[in-house]
């Protein structure tokens, strides 16, 4: 049935494959715009935007609740920040200050190549996962690449001239490095143990920071091998949370955008077009780490803890079927990062900002060396276990 | 052969945008241009195989040491300023060290022509540097001493940090 | 005054690391979210106006269809950023209401300048002006903005009236029952 | 001609010599930093071209401690520029001649 996609060069099937994943991304990071005003909304006992509604289709049955959601709202948005005059202030540095805003997106789009998002079992029995680029490294590339996004904070900030923004971009470059340690250190152990000696490895194995790895990890039979890590390691699973929440600049964590002291930093130069060209690239950060969080600890596209995808289509009987086991994987995985999502919004609603100072304090005084203990902790703990 | 193209292609990128962090006035833009440059060097080390590395690179230089850079630069405000001409002595031995480069140059595409420096080595079924486990080997067995000695050096560069950024009180009247 | 140091309390370790709280305060929004909105979506729903609300001072007839307004021009002199203006006129002999002898030709309310402070209503010795329920004024020009006399009649309507006060005095003049 | 040994020693080469130029040339003690960092770099494209290009793994280890020591160096350099600012309230080399008498 799909042969004549198999037959395409490996080149044009790759291209295919990242701009079907970019075309995915881009509408849910959108989207997600417009869940985080709908849901600001309902915590705080009000309806959100609920008015808007293309005229034509005023008459289809069942419309007003979609409008009721804001669904419409959404396109509105889209087309303002796509039609709305560019202005480009006379102050700024130009060149920088056209590319910061694509710099943005470079990093926020390019992590999806190495986060796997599901997974088929082919005629051969075997479980595959399914990932732009199967890489041994994983999450180390995700880490490297992600780290360049901090560039785009700093560059619209320097490039705007003007202080508010100056004092995000070096507010952005400080702290982002800062938690970066933080959230490295808190993985590691995750990695010691899918990587141990009894990890049941093939023969011949090297060794891998390979993201699908650690979800196949969860995926095993027994107690402890169908148990997902946020079980086994809750202590990393909270530095990476907490780690995750300030490398997104989200609340509490969002003192480089803080509309109070700062009138939304690096943004206040910024309209239409590039601004929420920073804004989609804001969330697909928060979508690539909520997929990381859940691949890591979250056990993937696992269904339940000890109940994974494999059982899930030996009992509803569509093993056989990649398509759909890929389809119903690719949903349970998005389902999860949507409700990690909905986390990052509902934590919004709830906390106040942290101080920039009780950021850095946090970060340095409490979270590294928590992550150190814990990962000397977990080093420990699995040199005496595999001995 | 398609990655000698990529070769050319990254290695334009990193020498032009190298040319650039030393050419260009302004401080940000070098830092810019270096980032650009790492990242170049990252791709070759890709070409190379030594995907850790490249991945290390990027996460390292380009993540950490370019952004400490330009927080840095932005900290001191350092808008280029006026330039002074060079003195003769400076000229002089930057001519010098231009023509030591050529004749450096020249010397390695003379050899490598007589293609004698590198020995025929059978190529393994796995590349050199594409093992995670090989580099983890090396490091903790051959290297253990390094490791430790780098560890070491890592604490007292921290500890250096400290002590410099630290405000010392009472020392104002040293001078 | 006595003052009471109060010792405040230390943090217990469970405090200090925030998450009691953190996970008290996620609850109380997840509460909210199923909440019904309390909003109230304006166009459709129209808020309950109070009992002697304030809104757009107006001029009010009497239950003879008689304008109550004198034109003593108090409204005028105490209005705060002189947003009335009347130019008062003679009440024709014909009338049957000649005895009142002035009444206004004009009454203009700049409603862009209007702060509805409620002096105006406050001082008409004729309670002829009201702020009454109308709360929503807007229009696209200033020229609509400024309530002429014909528009501060519409709005304004009849009020019940207690004295019937000129009445009276016409009364008392033709039976000669003069005070 | 397919890339072999020599072009990415040609590269490292030529990403040194510019780093040297620069450390020459600018004035500015950040810039020259950074092309005391390009130095480093290039000194890792050769190790790893020879390491690749020899089939052993002790170029790559290698470059594992030239990134950490360039790590450390640039974070006490910048220390110490930080607090020359400070005192100088100048980061230009042709200023900083308080030793030249």
């Amino acid at each position: 049935m799909f042969d004549f996609y198999f037959d395409l060069p490996h080149w044009i099937r790759m291209a295919l494959q990242g701009l079907a994943v970019m075309l995915v991304m881009f509408p849910i990071a959108a989207a997600c715009s417009m869940a985080e005003r709908k849901i600001a909304a309902w915590i705080q006992d009000r309806p959100g935007p609920n008015r808007t509604l293309a005229p034509i289709l005023a008459w289809v049955p069942g419309i007003g609740f979609l409008q009721r959601l804001g669904i419409f709202q959404l396109a509105a948005d889209g087309g303002k920040f796509a039609f709305k005059e560019d202005a480009i202030p006379g102050h700024v540095n130009k060149f920088y200050f056209v590319a910061a805003p694509i710099i943005a997106m470079i990093p926020a789009l390019t992590t999806v190549v190495a986060v796997p998002f599901g997974a088929y079992i082919d005629s051969a029995g075997k479980l595959v996962p399914i990932v732009l680029a199967n890489v041994d490294l994983g999450i180390l590339v995700v880490f490297a690449v992600s780290s360049l996004g901090v560039y785009a904070v700093i560059l619209a900030g320097w490039a705007s001239n003007s202080k508010f923004p100056f004092l995000g971009g070096i507010r952005a470059s400080a702290q982002l490095i800062s938690y970066e340690l933080s959230m490295t250190l808190s993985v590691l152990p995750v990695f010691l143990w899918t990587n141990g000696p009894l990890a049941g490895e093939p023969a011949g194995f090297t060794g891998s920071l390979n993201l699908a790895r650690v979800v196949e990890f969860q995926s095993q039979a027994g107690f402890w091998g169908g148990a997902w890590f946020i079980f086994l390691m809750p202590l990393s699973a909270f530095i990476f949370l907490v780690a995750l929440f300030a490398e997104t600049n989200r609340q509490p964590f969002d003192t480089v955008e803080s509309e109070a002291d700062l009138v939304n930093s690096f943004g206040s130069e910024y309209g239409a077009f590039k601004w929420s060209l920073f804004y989609v690239a804001e969330y697909a950060h928060m979508l690539i780490g909520s997929a990381i969080f859940m691949i890591l600890f979250f056990g993937g596209w696992n269904p339940l803890p000890w109940y994974t995808l494999s059982d899930l289509a030996h009992h509803l009987n569509f093993a056989h079927l990649p398509l759909v086991m890929g389809v119903v994987g690719i949903g349970i995985f998005i389902g999860k990062v949507l409700a990690m999502i909905f986390f990052f919004m509902w934590v919004r609603w709830t906390l106040p900002r942290f101080r920039y100072d009780q950021v850095m304090a946090i970060g340095w005084k409490k979270l590294l060396p928590l992550a150190i203990a814990n990962l000397v902790a977990y080093t420990i703990g699995i040199a005496l276990l595999y001995r | 052969m398609s990655s000698d193209i990529f070769f050319y292609i990254f290695a334009a990128l990193t020498a032009g945008s190298a040319l650039a962090v030393v050419f260009t006035k302004n401080t940000v833009a070098a830092a810019l241009s270096l980032l650009v440059s790492l990242v170049g060097v990252a791709a070759i080390f890709v070409l190379l195989d030594a995907f850790l590395l490249a991945a290390l690179m990027v996460f390292v230089y380009a993540g950490a040491v370019v952004a400490l850079f330009l927080f840095i630069v932005m900290l001191l405000d350092s808008q280029g300023g006026t330039r002074k001409p060079f003195k003769k002595a400076t000229l002089f031995s930057g001519f010098v060290a231009l023509l030591l480069l050529i004749v450096g140059l020249a010397s390695f595409a003379q050899r490598g022509a007589q293609a004698a420096i590198v020995h025929e080595v059978p190529a393994a079924a796995v590349p050199v540097g594409a093992s995670l486990r090989a580099y983890g080997e090396q490091l903790f067995t051959t290297y253990l001493l390094p490791v430790q000695i780098v560890g070491f050096l890592l604490l007292i560069a921290m500890l250096g940090v400290i002590v410099l950024s630290k405000k010392f009180e009472g020392l104002g009247d040293i001078k | 005054m006595a003052v009471i140091p109060v010792e405040r309390k230390p943090l217990t370790l469970a405090e200090r690391t925030y998450i009691p709280q953190i996970v008290g305060g996620l609850r109380t929004t997840l509460k909210h979210l199923f909440r019904k909105p309390l909003t109230l979506e304006y166009p459709e729903q129209r808020p309950a106006l109070p009992v002697g609300y304030r809104g757009v001072p107006t001029l009010v007839k009497d239950p003879n269809g008689r304008e109550k307004c004198v034109s003593c021009q108090l409204c005028e002199f105490v209005c705060p950023p002189k947003a009335i203006r009347i130019t008062p006129g003679e009440i024709p002999e014909e009338s049957t209401n000649a005895h009142v002898e002035k009444a206004p030709q004009a009454f203009d309310i700049d409603m862009l300048r209007c702060i509805y402070c409620g002096l105006c209503q406050e001082v008409c010795p004729e309670e002829a002006i009201w702020l009454q329920n109308q709360f929503s004024m807007s229009g696209y020009t200033r020229e609509e903005m400024v309530n002429n006399k014909a528009k501060l009649y519409e709005l304004g309507g009849t009020l019940p009236d207690a004295h019937f006060k000129w009445d009276k005095k016409k009364a008392a003049e033709e039976h000669g029952n003069a005070h | 001609m397919t890339v072999g040994l020599n072009e990415y020693l040609f590269l490292s080469a030529l990403l040194f010599a510019i780093g040297f130029f620069g450390v020459l040339l600018r004035k500015n003690t950040l810039v020259i930093y950074m092309c005391l960092e390009l130095m480093l770099v290039a000194s890792t494209v050769a190790l790893v071209a020879f390491s690749h290009f020899n089939r052993t793994m002790d170029g790559n280890v290698f470059v594992f401690f030239i990134l950490t020591v360039a790590a450390a160096e640039v974070a006490v350099g910048l220390a110490i520029i930080v607090a020359l600012f400070r005192r100088r309230q100048t980061i230009q080399v042709e200023e900083l001649n308080a030793l030249k008498n």
